[in-house]
């Protein structure tokens, strides 16, 4: 088993306070990775120091073996790291397959092009159109993204996610705020693109099931320091984790 | 020796009339993340009303209350029908007080006709005394007291009372703040009036200082109050003075010492800081 | 093949442009023609600030700075030299890249930084250009300006109006097609969501700098017709107004539409004549500006996307104006 | 030049001649403006007796206003050229707009009458045959200002605004001054926009003389400062160039000080300064006619009385051989256009400023008549 | 029981299209309600409308017996009623401490008795009292919201998805918060994790297409598995 990703004794401190300690890990490649915690363990902070929104106080991060600690977020998302945000972040006034569309043309070699008419790349259109298939909103494309409903907001970030093709996925709770109903239909989405698309993906997720349901491994992040990493029968047998972050209530929520 | 004296003191002076300028600006722009730039136009408004106040009753006090309660009534309506609508949005503010700017200025034409009108200090600021051989001009003495007064006035408020925190909560999140039983409407029209009334009034006192004021010296002065809110931050009170205050002198000097380069002296200054530090001097937030 | 392959707006658009052609055939008389002209050439320029503004949400105060830059290379290559059509190409030349240095610097510097640091920047940097144009006298004669010989081809009022329409022509279609291209279209991206477009993986500081210096050479460019259709030349070609006369059109025109700006820059231009000459009228209309402000101010708070925005909007029910940021 | 660009204005049949005026009737000048077109209605009046009509045609004047812009100022003088077939053209109040209308008139082969514009350079290297002035040049300002002052071993100061005028201004007075035997000791320049003058006038000070010449013209002034800074206490007399009337207010510091003055109503003593004055009083509201009231007026003589002489033929080339060398009487007393350069050779006044019961500024009171002579500027065109 | 709130009939529109439908339902004092319905059924709407930050179009809004639709916001609050937003509504450039602070509408002894708890509750809240409240992890926001709702003393408070995006140990704890607050205020709570909505609701109402189609008592609802898929697609 190879790491895609890997990191050193990363570390970053915001005025004193360790948001991420000394987090040494391996992310295995096409592998399903989640990563749980309390909140504020320091989950999303260490999102951003993968995909580059924030540089490293100390430690090493490493892409298929080459250093990227010091490489800008673009660069990153270039080589092959994509992520999603834990806010929404679309472009509301523009229609949905316009947002894809944009993210599919990032990929492609035109991005400086200015004297071609777009309509002359009827490929990105075709591709983003696949794209929203993908994640079902293909019935939206023409709607302003703005007027979409919450999970569908979401959906719409995966395929813009899905377009740069990136070898490694960051989810930062996809679900968050989506009604039980919705939940499963974005379920079914990361598991497609876990079968079909075999790339790597990483989850933060605050729910429980999800996490025992889709992941090959679990970590737990806990005041910013890797507590533990196993299986997710591993991890919810694990004592520490289970008084740091699952409280008494994990049981019967699985009930 | 004298001579740094005298050029300090009066380059202060400059300083502390632009910061009274400036301070409703930064006020505006600080606490309600408006960018107003008809504030030239409130500022010629309160030269011209307090100044016509000023030479009918013969009252500098009248003059001075005239100026103050034109930006009050200017900036009520200002906020009423101008800013409301754009809340929010910087592209949109700065389009639309661009056109009140021009409004202001022309009306200024209509009521108080084309000319220039002149001004004098009142009897009792006329004048200089020397100590030794500094030559100090009591009005402007007098308005680095009154610049003093603003900005601890001001401070005070900001710091020791809810309404700045409450002001500021407002901006991030209107709704928010109504839905804990604030009256954010109210609230934002008060301190836009305070601003306003400060720019009227700092018009008001540049009169006598220069002698003269005329309908287009609102844009020019305005420019000067954004370079000098640029230097010192967007939106820090603390900068703008420290800005307006490092404007004063420097022109003051650089006219002494460099007499060349003093004609761009503030478009560099402001250039330097854009490229070197460009959150300005004192930046409050990210 | 070509041909069946153009959007039916281009049809109207070059059917339009033939009407145009005409128009000195018509009107002989060249104070109508320098009207027209002045709407041409205000057109350009202020497409070349929408392009910052509607298409990219830049807000720039020191536009004038590239339209002066413009003005006065020509100028000052027709007088030192001889009135020839080679000097005022080299003047057109070094107009073009002196605008095009210029405004990478500037963009360079500040593009990265929120909007309003960008407005100030041009507009100090507007600000020094215009106390150079005052102090290095012997070469742009100062405030006073001077008066200068244009190539005897251009004096003829005809020929000037020609070319004034064949450089809008070109920039309009040549902007079209900048505007409906990939790049294009990430520049509305930016504008509706710098972060996202960044996230994607696009360079906005790139392209924002490559909108600035392409905005900046087409006004440096309108810059150079201007001072050729009035022959004379002072410091009030780098003066707030002129950029102040762009946003006007630009919003009342319309911002993120390109024939926005050129109905913007002849209501604008028509509006000012018209209401002017009513002074005669009543002395209400001296005070032109303040109707002007005010139709602006409405336009801003009702209107928004201006007449064409408008009016696309209700064709297509669809509303796409400027972000709120 | 342009095809249809012939003097259509020569055609002998018209019955009327066409005036345009081009002026700030708005804008930043807008006050000057006014007071040339009041002044040239006046003129007209008085040149005609009232009729309206020389040699049997009727004048027709139209008014346009330039809003201080070249562009507009190039834009209305077109369309007063083309569309009114005007046969004269006047102004206008700002040099810039003037110098991008004067290429016209020699294209149309239209007389222009340039008033109150005073960059030297109308009448100096932007020369052309076309153009006439009545309004007095920086010169001969610079001229005035020394003859007032100037004298064997006078030390002098200057203090001026940074731009083309204030340097032009400074230099044209220098060279007056020296010949009248002066020195100058010191030269000053202080942004155009400054409100504080500290740094200039403690140059000032230091290089100790007995004038200081101001040359100023922004609205922005330096006179309370100068005051407040003492100089007068200290020895050192101003002097300048009265403004008009609102900025005179603004001079209140400076009673008694010794400079020059291109009109005040009081000044000349002539029977047309008379009648201007009181019609104008009678007109507008008591108020007396203003610096450049009289520059207006004597636009409108100079042009009747050219008319009278080529007895209504408006051809600009009999004009121009009409109106090379005329003599004609103006409130400012006589005026010649000198042939050389078309400059008006005119009376300027040195005076003092005094305070004066019920006026509430300082009042330029008549020290001396500068004569026309006394303040001819040098010749400054290339015309062989 | 009187009921502390009662809306008739509501309706209301966003922009131009019509949102709520008929709307009608009752809060009793002393009870914890919950409103329950799958996403865009307008559960949030309904909250929003009630705080005046949407106005009805029809059916009345009354609050202790006081009709307050098209009441401005402020005034509704007035009345003594608290909201804790969607969207947390975070003030991001003020501190914890500073957004507690504009929170807080008189500073008694009662009020530092709460804001004791409170911290007790949340300790995280202390740790970062001088952060701004931007640079708060996602699930510490959603503390902040809560204790910001909780600092005053009011009637009725409206809670609008508390536990989402919180740990599970932590959202043990913020039901536990509700249970103790429920001896002092009536609360109205809108919840998608059905664990704890049923675990502390008294009453439920269920909200479809913009209107009440179904009302009961919490243990009912629970052995109901058909009206729970039916309206909550819960299995
Ligand atoms: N930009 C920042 N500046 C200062 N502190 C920060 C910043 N970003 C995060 N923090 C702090 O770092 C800690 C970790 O935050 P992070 O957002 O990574 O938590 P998380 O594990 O994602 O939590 P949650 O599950 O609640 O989203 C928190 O205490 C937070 O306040
Ligand atoms: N600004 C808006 N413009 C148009 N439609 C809107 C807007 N805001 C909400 N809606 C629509 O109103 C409906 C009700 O939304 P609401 O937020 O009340 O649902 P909810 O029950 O709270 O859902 P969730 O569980 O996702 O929070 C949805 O269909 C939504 O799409
Ligand atoms: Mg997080
Ligand atoms: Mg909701």
């Amino acid at each position: 088993m190879t790491a895609i990703l890997e990191t050193n004794d990363l570390s970053i401190a915001f005025g004193g306070h360790k948001a991420v300690d000394k987090v040494s890990v391996k992310i295995p490649e096409k592998k399903f990775t989640s990563i749980i915690g309390p909140n504020g363990a320091g989950k999303t902070t260490f999102f951003n120091l993968l995909s580059g929104q924030l540089s490293p106080t100390s430690g090493r991060i490493f892409f298929k073996g080459k250093e990227i600690t010091k490489l800008s977020t673009t660069e990153r998302a270039r080589m092959g790291i994509g992520r999603s945000f834990q806010i929404t972040n679309i472009f509301p006034n523009l229609t949905v397959l316009e947002n894809v569309r944009l993210a599919v043309q990032s990929q492609a070699k035109v991005r400086y092009q200015m004297l071609a008419h777009f309509k002359h790349y009827k490929q990105f259109e075709e591709k983003a159109r696949e794209l929203l298939k993908k994640v079902f909103l293909d019935s939206k494309e023409e709607l302003r993204a703005v007027n979409l409903a919450h999970g569908e907001k979401r959906k719409l970030e995966m395929a813009m996610l899905l377009a740069l093709e990136t070898e490694v996925l960051l989810l930062d709770e996809p679900t968050a705020g989506m009604a039980l109903e919705e939940v499963p239909a974005i379920i079914e989405v990361i598991n497609k693109i876990k079968n079909e698309e075999n790339r790597t993906i990483v989850l933060i997720e605050h729910k429980m099931d999800m996490i025992m349901d889709l992941s090959d491994e679990v970590l737990v992040l806990f005041h910013g320091e890797l507590l533990a990493k196993g299986s997710p029968e591993e991890i919810v047998e694990n004592e520490t984790v289970q008084s740091a972050y699952l409280g008494g209530m994990y049981d019967e929520q699985l009930a | 020796m004298d001579l740094i004296m005298s050029l300090t003191i009066n380059g202060l002076a400059t300083g502390m009339l632009i910061f009274l300028l400036a301070a409703g600006l930064t006020l505006i722009f600080g606490l309600m993340d408006v960018l107003n730039f008809a504030h030239g136009g409130l500022f010629v408004w309160g030269a011209f009303s307090g100044v016509w106040v000023y030479t009918t009753t013969g009252s500098f006090i009248a003059g001075i209350l005239a100026a103050i309660i034109t930006g009050l009534i200017l900036g009520a309506i200002t906020e009423y029908l101008i800013i409301r609508p754009v809340y929010g949005n910087h592209v949109q503010q700065i389009l639309i007080t661009l056109g009140l700017m021009l409004v202001l200025g022309e009306l200024i034409k209509v009521v108080f006709g084309p000319e220039q009108r002149s001004a004098q200090p009142p009897a009792f600021l006329e004048g200089s005394f020397m100590v030794g051989d500094i030559i100090l001009i009591k009005y402007r003495l007098f308005i680095i007291v009154v610049g003093i007064l603003i900005y601890s006035a001001v401070s005070f408020l900001l710091k020791r009372t809810r309404i700045g925190l409450i002001v500021r909560a407002g901006v991030m999140n209107k709704e928010m703040v109504q839905t804990l039983g604030i009256n954010i409407r109210m609230v934002f029209m008060a301190v836009f009036m305070v601003g306003a009334a400060m720019a009227a009034l700092s018009g008001m006192l540049m009169a006598p200082y220069s002698g003269v004021i005329y309908a287009e010296m609102g844009l020019e002065f305005a420019i000067l109050a954004f370079i000098v809110v640029v230097i010192g931050g967007m939106g820090s009170f603390k900068g703008s003075l420290f800005a307006a205050l490092l404007v004063g002198l420097t022109q003051a000097f650089m006219a002494y010492y460099v007499p060349v380069l003093s004609l761009a002296a503030n478009m560099l200054l402001m250039a330097a800081v854009l490229v070197f530090r460009p959150q300005g001097l004192f930046q409050v937030k990210g | 093949m070509m041909l069946r392959r153009m959007e039916t707006s281009t049809w109207i658009y070059l059917a339009i442009a033939l009407a145009l052609f005409i128009v000195p055939f018509i009107f002989t008389g060249r104070s109508v023609l320098f009207m027209i002209m002045q709407i041409f050439i205000f057109g350009i320029f202020a497409m070349s600030y929408d392009l910052l503004l509607g298409y990219t949400g830049i807000v720039s105060f020191g536009h004038a700075m590239f339209f002066g830059i413009g003005a006065y290379s020509a100028a000052i290559m027709l007088s030192n030299g001889e009135a020839s059509i080679m000097s005022l190409l080299i003047g057109v030349l070094i107009a073009l890249i002196f605008a095009a240095i210029i405004s990478f610097i500037a963009g360079i510097l500040t593009l990265r930084l929120k909007s309003h640091f960008y407005a100030m920047l041009t507009l100090a940097l507007a600000g020094l250009f215009l106390v150079a144009a005052e102090k290095w006298t012997s070469l742009t004669g100062g405030g006073e300006g001077f008066t200068f010989m244009i190539p005897d081809l251009l004096r003829d009022s005809g020929v000037m109006y020609v070319i004034c329409l064949l450089s809008l022509l070109v920039f309009f279609f040549g902007l079209r097609r900048f505007t409906k291209s990939p790049l294009g279209k990430v520049l509305v991206a930016i504008r509706e969501n710098e972060d996202r477009t960044e996230s994607l993986g696009y360079q906005v500081l790139n392209y924002k700098v490559i909108v600035s210096v392409v905005a900046g050479v087409i006004a440096s460019f309108a810059g150079v017709l201007y001072v050729l259709t009035l022959r004379f030349i002072d410091t009030s070609v780098f003066a707030v107004d002129v950029t102040l006369d762009a946003l006007l059109m630009t919003i009342i025109g319309g911002v993120g539409t390109l024939v926005g700006p050129l109905i913007g820059a002849g209501l604008v231009e028509f509006a000012h004549h018209w209401l002017s000459d009513l002074a005669n009228v009543h002395w209400i209309f001296e005070r032109w500006i303040i109707l002007y402000g005010t139709v602006y101010i409405l336009a801003v708070i009702f209107f928004p996307q201006g007449i064409v925005g408008t009016l696309q909007a209700k064709f297509r029910g669809r509303y796409n104006g400027l972000a709120k940021k | 030049g342009d095809g249809n660009a012939a003097g259509d204005g020569g055609d002998e049949s018209k019955e009327t001649i066409k005036i345009g005026m081009l002026a700030s009737l708005t804008g930043a000048l807008e006050a000057y403006g006014q007071q040339s077109k009041r002044g040239f209605e006046l003129g007209l009046e008085y040149a005609t007796d009232g009729t309206m009509e020389v040699a049997g045609k009727k004048i027709e004047v139209i008014y346009e206003d330039t809003e201080t812009n070249p562009k507009v100022a190039r834009q209305k003088a077109l369309s007063l050229l083309e569309e009114e077939n005007v046969d004269f053209l006047v102004g206008s109040s700002s040099s810039g707009d003037t110098l991008a209308v004067t290429p016209l008139a020699e294209e149309y082969e239209t007389i222009m009458v340039v008033e109150p514009a005073v960059a030297d350079s109308i009448t100096g290297s932007e020369y052309n045959d076309y153009i006439f002035r009545t309004a007095r040049n920086s010169s001969q300002d610079a001229i005035a200002a020394a003859a007032s002052i100037a004298d064997e071993g006078v030390k002098i100061a200057t203090l001026a605004p940074d731009s083309a005028f204030g340097r032009d201004g400074v230099a044209a007075f220098k060279e007056a001054a020296v010949n009248l035997g002066a020195e100058i000791i010191h030269e000053e320049y202080a942004a155009a926009t400054a409100t504080d003058f500290t740094a200039n006038i403690q140059k000032v000070i230091e290089s100790d003389p007995d004038y200081l010449f101001v040359v100023w013209a922004g609205a922005n002034s330096p006179w309370n400062q100068i005051a407040d800074m003492k100089l007068q206490e200290q020895g050192i007399k101003i002097t300048t160039g009265a403004p008009d009337i609102a900025a005179l207010s603004t001079m209140s510091a400076l009673v008694g000080m010794e400079g020059f003055t291109v009109y005040y109503h009081t000044l000349p003593d002539n029977e047309i300064n008379d009648w201007l004055v009181e019609e104008h009083k009678k007109r507008y509201d008591g108020a007396v006619p203003d610096l450049f009231t009289p520059g207006g007026m004597s636009a409108a003589i100079s042009i009747v009385e050219a008319l009278k002489k080529t007895e209504g033929d408006a051809t600009a080339d009999k004009l121009i051989d009409t109106m090379e060398g005329m003599s004609f009487d103006t409130p400012k007393g006589e005026m010649t256009f000198r042939p050389e350069d078309h400059q008006a050779l005119q009376s300027l006044y040195a005076i003092t400023l005094e305070e004066k019961e019920g006026v509430d500024y300082p009042v330029p009171v008549l020290k001396r008549v500068l004569t026309p002579e006394e303040t001819a500027p040098p010749i400054k065109n290339e015309k062989d | 029981m009187s009921s502390l709130l009662e809306l008739k009939q509501v309706e209301a529109y966003i922009q131009q299209y019509k949102i709520l439908h008929d709307i009608s339902f009752e809060v009793p004092a002393g009870e914890v309600t919950v409103l329950l319905g799958r996403n865009g059924a307008g559960k949030t709407t309904t909250l929003r409308t009630i705080m005046g930050l949407n106005q009805t179009s029809a059916g009345s809004v009354l609050f202790k017996g006081e009709e307050i639709s098209g009441e401005k916001t402020h005034t509704i609050a007035k009345k003594g009623i608290g909201y804790v937003p969607e969207d947390q509504g975070i003030f991001g450039d003020l501190t914890v401490g500073e957004n507690m602070r504009v929170a807080m509408k008189i500073e008694d002894q009662e009020t530092t008795d709460r804001m004791e708890w409170i911290l007790d509750l949340f300790p995280d809240l202390k740790k970062f009292w001088q952060k701004p409240g931007g640079q708060l992890s996602g699930g510490q926001k959603q503390m902040l919201a809560i204790a910001r709702a909780y600092i005053n003393e009011n009637d009725l408070l409206l809670v609008d998805e508390p536990s989402k995006g919180l740990a599970p140990i932590i959202v043990e704890k913020v039901m536990e918060s509700i249970e103790q607050m429920k001896e002092k205020t009536t609360i109205l709570l809108v919840e998608q994790n059905f664990m704890m909505a049923s675990k502390i609701g008294d009453r439920f109402h269920i909200i479809d297409d913009g209107q009440t189609v179904h009302h009961g008592q919490m243990e009912d609802l629970r052995s109901d598995k058909a009206l729970m898929k039916k309206y909550l697609g819960i299995a």
